[in-house]
């Protein structure tokens, strides 16, 4: 059962063992190469949509086609992307860190992944049906009802899977860090990356509801003919706008505050102190996603709200502008008077201190109601997000990969190619980026097929393509360094960065059941503490015994394969007869799932006591 | 840990529901869960507090909306969450048969509540030509109502599908969190109810 | 499986408890029905000013809401603390998205 | 306030580089120099919170750079274990409470301004354009004036011109950098904002929220232009008789096509409300073809001919019958002389 073991099984049992699995670090890694497949699928969108502005009045690609890009870049980014990489890293870390065993609900992880993996690929299907939906990331309507085709149909149905497996990870995270931690692990003593996690977890739970219904009321009007945002019929399209913001806010602190919980981890390891203000800190997150709720309107400025409803979300949004600056100037003070050692997971956080900085300054800028008249839907705003979504996001989740890859995989990446990516992807960033905030307020819109020539826009431009390609180039990089380290990486040791939490207590990578004993906290930092006093190991909690585990199922699989089928059949049968097999064909193929899940009892196995026992420490 | 779950009155725990790491994983996840359905259905509550003058010329929430069967309809649903609390405290006396009595009861008052709910959408229907297409209004009024009659449906048939399951095996500690989790849902449905026949009904008969 | 329907070995002092429990249930379960009469009464007479009516029936509607999460689903007792920050972060939440689109959305 | 705001707008004007002076082009298209009432709003909140921002950001990079010059893990520290700190309740405080009164004397100017811009107490005096947003045009009717015109707007210079605006289709967004943030059109509700040029000259502008294929190619002008030239130029307006036969005889030939072609369906010439197309009226002066072309016969007959390779997904495509090069050509020549007055975007320049 060990992995060692595992690895010198055949492709397919491996491939039987991924597909049934309910092992939180197996859905780690599943996580890990889905996100990063569409990753890598995004980054090509955006190469398309930098080449296509190299020049004014380019042709690289047509008009409808640049939508299609521009969308599916957006979407897949943000959904497909950054947050499954994000549950990638919360698989792997968060059980460890809270010393538990698995986490509360194996079954729905697996599930949730499983959605998100056939919500994107019915998305990316569209490519190959007649066209990606092609009304931006955010489909506004009425754009989003009256675009011909299928593509925002897929948008739509992708999404809804999507994100119904999110809002199942979210809850799983939720109710694992309640009921799942190791004796003596007090919310005060967890570590920032859990804490970040359960907070994002509520965001999830909290926002992805809007979401849900605004897709809802969007399929009702394209495929059903209700009148939600129908002019016509009394509709009012400006609810699309609510229903998505209220999501969409949260959605990006939902994307930024994780990867705050992994700087809080990096930096305090390596700067070989313990976190500065982490009361502070914490508090600080929780009011970031209290706020976070109230400021949804600030991306409707321009929308003619009136000034006073303008003024209100101004506010709000400028005010949490404090809780990020208290953590800001933490790790500042965390790495005062500090050792700190720099390696690739280390220069990734301190390029995010400037990088995110700026795109906060650009964020308080664009809070700004009158000045946002200018900026919104410009470069302006696009400079804006990416500085904090690459600058916070990516680069956090580079950080955590460099940082975590050894608990991951049981080996170390390549520091030198680390490095190098590093330092293209930054300066490739940089020049992106930078630039396009006075393109925008030299007048370029957002989502601009193409520009004309003579109006200055065009150098700008060319830098900031140029730019893309140094960040293509730092991710083949990484990607090569992946394969590398898989291929004759140096190995891991249990706990190659003198680690502080109980993560670095356990073999790298863990045994399947991660806690031969379930370990006694006694105080933040756990690992560290036992250190300081000379331990180096935690005290068992419970004596040694029987651990239950889980049983692997392919049933999740079954399932989300029955919605994608069945999401397939929905999006036709507007058309063709025939859809409905689908449909009936699918939902028949989830039901039966989920009737075979509810009438086999799954109590899981155990482990017996005295195989543990024959097992090395 | 015991393996077998099985109760007997030397074992039985005053929570049943919440004995085993699996209950309470259960109970604390589901509670979640209920959370964000609060904020779905405040979407659609706001979808149609925003919509509800918009009828387009079609009829309004006053001229459609009789308070007798809503009445009815409300009595159904609440009595059914009473019937449901019954079922719990028979769960935690350890009495299986009389749950299963109780929540008897509790699926026939919410099928009742169902035939209601249909024949109120038919009759606006048929008789005002009152549809989901009709109006912006209409869209909106279906759209609220009919999520909340979805949630019922579906809540039916897990109820059934838990009895049935059961029916031959008594409690355990494996199935006490599912029903007390299913009775948990069901509370959560009328909750919904009692905005809907304020906000939707009431409301609207006030304008 | 051993016979464990026999209700009367539950432990007596359990059972007593869940017995006055269950009486408090009930009268929850009568407020309620009033609560709900009166709703349906002050709509039906008519008498009243929209005004005031709505602000009654949304109080009506509040409390008896309130007593089922605090009664039928046991929010009041020990152990629910979690459950009740997310019900609470959930209303919050909602009372924010029916601020949004029930205020701001015409203009 | 504004005394200072002043001063430091010209130190800042004055510190800007090359780079963005470079922008300043005849087009008036950036935002960065500001030539109207609501762009001059913008860019007093751009500069000081760009201040205030770059104090932040001086602030951070200074601890920042001195924390990684001292605190590098040095030679001989390799057992070295940093004193573990708490915390520090001053410090805290401190950067708690310094970022709060950034914030407020940011927010302070932000919302007089808001309340400011959103002003209609003067609208019934002043001069009301109803604009509307069509996927890929912008339409401007002059309330009460019996003006019609397509996507060249005509204004008085240092005057608040109130627009009202609505969209046909999807939602859009009036966007003229140089004198004006964006607002955005809507289907349903009717935004109202205003609107003044400092100067007399044409100015840049661009639809801001997407739209469609052609989203990018959805510009539109405004052209500032003295009172008095105001004043004629809508007495010539209004005098436009939409029948009026040119005088050589293809751009006769091309009036008759333009009616046999059934064009006035859609598009009209003079005040008639016809809103499919936009208003012709004063085509031969506009200042560029379908907004983003150079405005020759060349390019109206390819227009003419295959609209959809000049604006895809717009509305004429497919929507009229058959026209030849040749018949283009002439209509061509017909709409290319309807100048019905000497008021110019040239003149305006
Ligand atoms: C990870 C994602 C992320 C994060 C973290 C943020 C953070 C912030 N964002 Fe951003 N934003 C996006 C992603 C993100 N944003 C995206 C994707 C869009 C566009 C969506 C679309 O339209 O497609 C957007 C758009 C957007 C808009 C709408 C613009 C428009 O369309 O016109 C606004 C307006 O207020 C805004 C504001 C802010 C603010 C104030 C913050 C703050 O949280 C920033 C706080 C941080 C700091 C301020 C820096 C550190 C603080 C200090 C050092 C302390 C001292 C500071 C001061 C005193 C100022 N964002
Ligand atoms: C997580 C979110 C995320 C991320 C990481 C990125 C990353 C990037 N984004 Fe974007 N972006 C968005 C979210 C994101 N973006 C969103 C939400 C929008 C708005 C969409 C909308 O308006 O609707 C947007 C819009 C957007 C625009 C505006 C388009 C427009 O308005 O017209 C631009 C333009 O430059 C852009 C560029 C880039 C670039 C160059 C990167 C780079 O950082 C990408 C770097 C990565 C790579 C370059 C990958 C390299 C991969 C390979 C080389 C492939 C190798 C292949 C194999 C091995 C198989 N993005
Ligand atoms: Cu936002």
């Amino acid at each position: 059962m060990s992995t060692a073991a595992s690895q010198k099984r055949g492709f397919g049992t491996v491939l039987w063992d991924y597909l049934t699995t309910v092992d939180h670090k197996k859905i780690a890694h599943l996580y890990l190469f889905g996100g990063g497949f569409f990753f890598l699928l995004g980054g090509l969108e955006a190469l398309a949509i930098r080449i296509q502005l190299l020049q004014p009045e380019n042709d690289f690609v047509s008009a409808g086609f640049y939508n299609e890009i521009l969308t599916m870049h957006g979407t897949t980014m943000i959904f497909l992307a950054a947050m499954p990489l994000i549950f990638a890293i919360m698989n792997a870390v968060v059980p460890l860190q809270i010393g538990a065993r698995d986490v509360a609900f194996p079954f729905l992880n697996s599930l949730g992944f499983w959605l998100f993996l056939f919500g994107g690929l019915l998305l990316n299907c569209s490519w190959f049906l007649g066209g990606a939906p092609d009304a931006g990331w955010t489909g506004y309507v009425p754009l989003s009802i009256t675009s011909p085709g299928h593509g925002v149909d897929f948008y739509v149905m992708g999404l809804q899977i999507a994100g119904a497996g999110t809002l199942i990870g979210g809850i799983n995270f939720l109710a694992t860090i309640v009921t799942m931690r190791a004796p003596g692990m007090t919310y005060m003593r967890m570590p920032l990356f859990s804490w970040t996690t359960f907070i994002t977890s509520i965001l999830i739970l909290f926002a992805f509801p809007a979401l849900t219904v605004g897709l809802f009321l969007l399929m009702f009007d394209r495929m059903f003919g209700s009148a939600f945002f129908d002019v016509g019929l009394g509709g009012n399209a400006i609810i699309w706008q609510h229903l998505f913001w209220i999501f969409g806010h949260p959605e990006v602190y939902i994307l930024i505050l994780p990867l705050f919980g992994v700087f809080s981890e990096v930096i305090s390891t390596f700067s070989k102190k313990r976190l500065f203000g982490y009361t502070a800190m914490v508090f600080a997150t929780i009011l970031i996603a209290f706020l976070g709720f109230m400021v949804w309107a600030h991306h409707m400025f321009a929308v003619g709200l009136g000034p006073v409803a303008n003024s209100i979300f101004s506010l709000a949004t400028m005010a949490i502008a404090v809780p990020t600056g208290i953590k800001i100037f933490n790790w500042l003070a965390t790495m005062w008077g500090g050792r700190i050692t720099i390696n690739s997971a280390m220069l990734w956080t301190l390029g995010f201190i400037p990088t995110f900085t700026i795109g906060g300054m650009t964020g308080v800028m664009v809070a700004s109601v009158v000045a946002d008249y200018q900026y919104h839907d410009s470069y302006f705003v696009v400079a804006h997000f990416h500085y904090v979504i690459v600058g916070g996001t990516v680069f956090g989740i580079f950080a955590a990969l460099h940082y975590w890859w050894p608990k991951m995989f049981g080996r170390v990446l390549n520091e030198a190619m680390g490095k190098l990516t590093f330092w293209t992807f930054f300066i490739g960033f940089h020049l992106t980026f930078f630039i396009q905030h006075f393109l925008g307020l030299m007048g370029m819109p957002r989502r601009y097929w193409t520009y004309l020539e003579g109006q200055q826009l065009d150098l700008g431009n060319q830098i900031s393509t140029v730019g893309a390609f140094f960040m293509a180039f730092g991710v083949i990089v990484f990607v090569i360094n992946a394969i590398y380290t898989a291929v004759k990486g140096e190995k891991a040791a249990d706990d190659p960065w003198d680690g502080r939490t109980l993560e670095w207590s356990i073999a790298s990578p863990p045994a399947h059941y991660n806690f031969k004993q379930m370990p006694l906290v006694r105080g933040l930092d756990a690992l560290w503490i036992e250190k300081m006093e000379g331990k180096g190991r935690l005290t068992p909690a419970e004596p040694l015994g029987d651990i239950h585990m889980p049983n692997s199922s392919f049933l999740p699989f079954m399932m989300s394969l029955g919605l994608f089928i069945a999401g397939l059949g929905f999006i036709y049968q507007v058309n063709y007869n025939w859809a409905y097999i689908l449909l009936f064909g699918g939902m028949a193929i989830m039901l039966g799932s989920m009737l075979a899940r509810s009438l086999k009892d799954d109590h899981g196995y155990h482990i017996p006591k005295d195989e543990l026992e024959r097992e090395v420490d | 840990m015991s393996h077998d779950h099985s109760l007997n009155p030397e074992t039985m725990p005053s929570e049943p529901e919440k004995a085993t790491q699996e209950g309470k994983n259960k109970f604390i996840g589901f509670w979640f869960f209920l959370g964000g359905e609060t904020v779905l259905f405040a979407a659609l509550f706001g979808t149609y507090i925003a919509l509800r003058n918009s009828t387009a010329d079609g009829p309004t929430a006053n001229e459609l909306f009789g308070l007798e069967l809503v009445f009815i309809m409300t009595i159904l649903l609440l009595t059914s969450s009473l019937t449901s609390v019954y079922a719990m405290y028979h769960l935690k006396n350890n009495d299986f048969k009389k749950m299963q009595l109780w929540l008897g009861i509790t699926a026939i008052l919410g099928f009742s509540f169902l035939a209601c709910e249909i024949y109120e959408f038919t009759h606006y229907i048929t008789e005002f030509g009152f549809t989901f297409r009709s109006s912006a209004f209409g869209s909106a009024f279906y759209a609220l109502v009919g999520f909340h009659g979805g949630h019922v449906t579906f809540g039916m048939a897990w109820l059934i599908a838990l009895m049935l399951r059961n029916a031959k095996r008594g409690l355990n500690l494996y199935n006490a969190p599912k029903f007390y989790v299913f009775s948990l849902y069901w509370h959560f449905i009328d909750v919904v109810w009692v905005f809907i026949f304020t906000v939707v009904y009431l409301m609207g008969k006030v304008g | 499986m051993a016979d464990n329907t026999n209700s009367k070995d539950v432990n007596p002092f359990q059972k007593q408890k869940n017995k006055e429990e269950m009486q408090k249930q009930l009268i929850t379960f009568a407020l309620m029905i009033v609560f709900t009469i009166i709703a349906f009464v002050v709509v039906a007479a008519g008498v009243m000013d929209s005004m005031f009516v709505i602000p009654i029936l949304l109080i009506l509607a509040v409390v008896q809401v309130g007593f089922q999460f605090y009664y039928f689903m046991h929010l009041k007792d020990k152990g629910h603390d979690m459950p009740a920050v997310m019900i609470y972060g959930g209303i919050w939440a909602a009372l924010l998205t029916l601020a949004g689109l029930g205020v701001i959305t015409w203009w | 306030m504004k005394g200072w705001m002043g001063k430091i707008r010209a130190f800042c004007l004055l510190g800007l580089t090359a780079f963005v002076l470079s922008a300043c082009g005849k087009e008036n298209l950036t935002a960065l120099d500001p030539k109207g009432y609501g762009a001059d709003q913008s860019f007093n909140l751009i500069i000081l919170t760009t201040i205030v921002m770059l104090f932040v950001l001086a602030v951070v990079m200074v601890v920042y750079t001195i924390v990684l010059i001292r605190y590098r893990k040095k030679k001989g520290q390799k057992d070295y274990i940093p004193k573990q700190v708490e915390g520090n309740k001053t410090l805290e405080t401190v950067w708690t409470v310094i970022p709060i009164i950034l914030l407020l004397i940011i927010a302070v100017p932000t919302i007089t301004a808001t309340f400011d811009l959103a002003d209609e107490s003067a609208a019934s005096d002043s001069l009301n354009v109803q604009v509307t947003g069509n996927q890929y045009w912008w339409h401007f009717n002059y309330e009460g004036q019996e003006i019609q015109t397509s996507q060249d707007l005509y204004i008085p210079v240092g005057e608040k011109v109130y627009l009202n605006m609505k969209s046909s289709d999807v939602i859009h967004s009036f966007w003229v950098p140089a004198i004006s943030g964006k607002m955005d059109v809507n289907p349903e509700n009717e935004n109202t904002m205003y609107i003044e040029a400092h100067e007399e000259g044409v100015y840049w502008g661009k639809c801001a929220e997407f739209c469609g294929p052609s989203h990018s190619l959805m510009d539109f002008k405004v052209v500032a232009v003295s009172q008095d030239e105001f004043d004629q130029w809508a007495q010539d307006m209004q005098n436009v008789d939409p029948e009026a036969e040119p005088e050589d005889a293809v751009a006769q030939e091309g009036q008759s096509l333009f009616q046999e072609k059934n064009c006035m369906s859609c598009h009209a010439i003079g005040s008639s409300p016809a809103q499919i197309g936009p208003n012709l009226t004063d085509f031969g002066n506009r200042s560029k073809l379908a907004g983003v072309e150079d405005l020759t016969k060349e390019n109206l007959v390819q227009w003419i001919t295959d609209p959809e390779s000049i604006k895809p997904g717009n509305k004429m495509t497919g929507n009229y019958p058959e026209v030849s090069d040749d018949e283009a050509g002439k209509i061509a020549e017909y709409l290319l002389q309807l100048k019905p007055t000497d008021i110019t975007p040239e003149s305006a320049q």
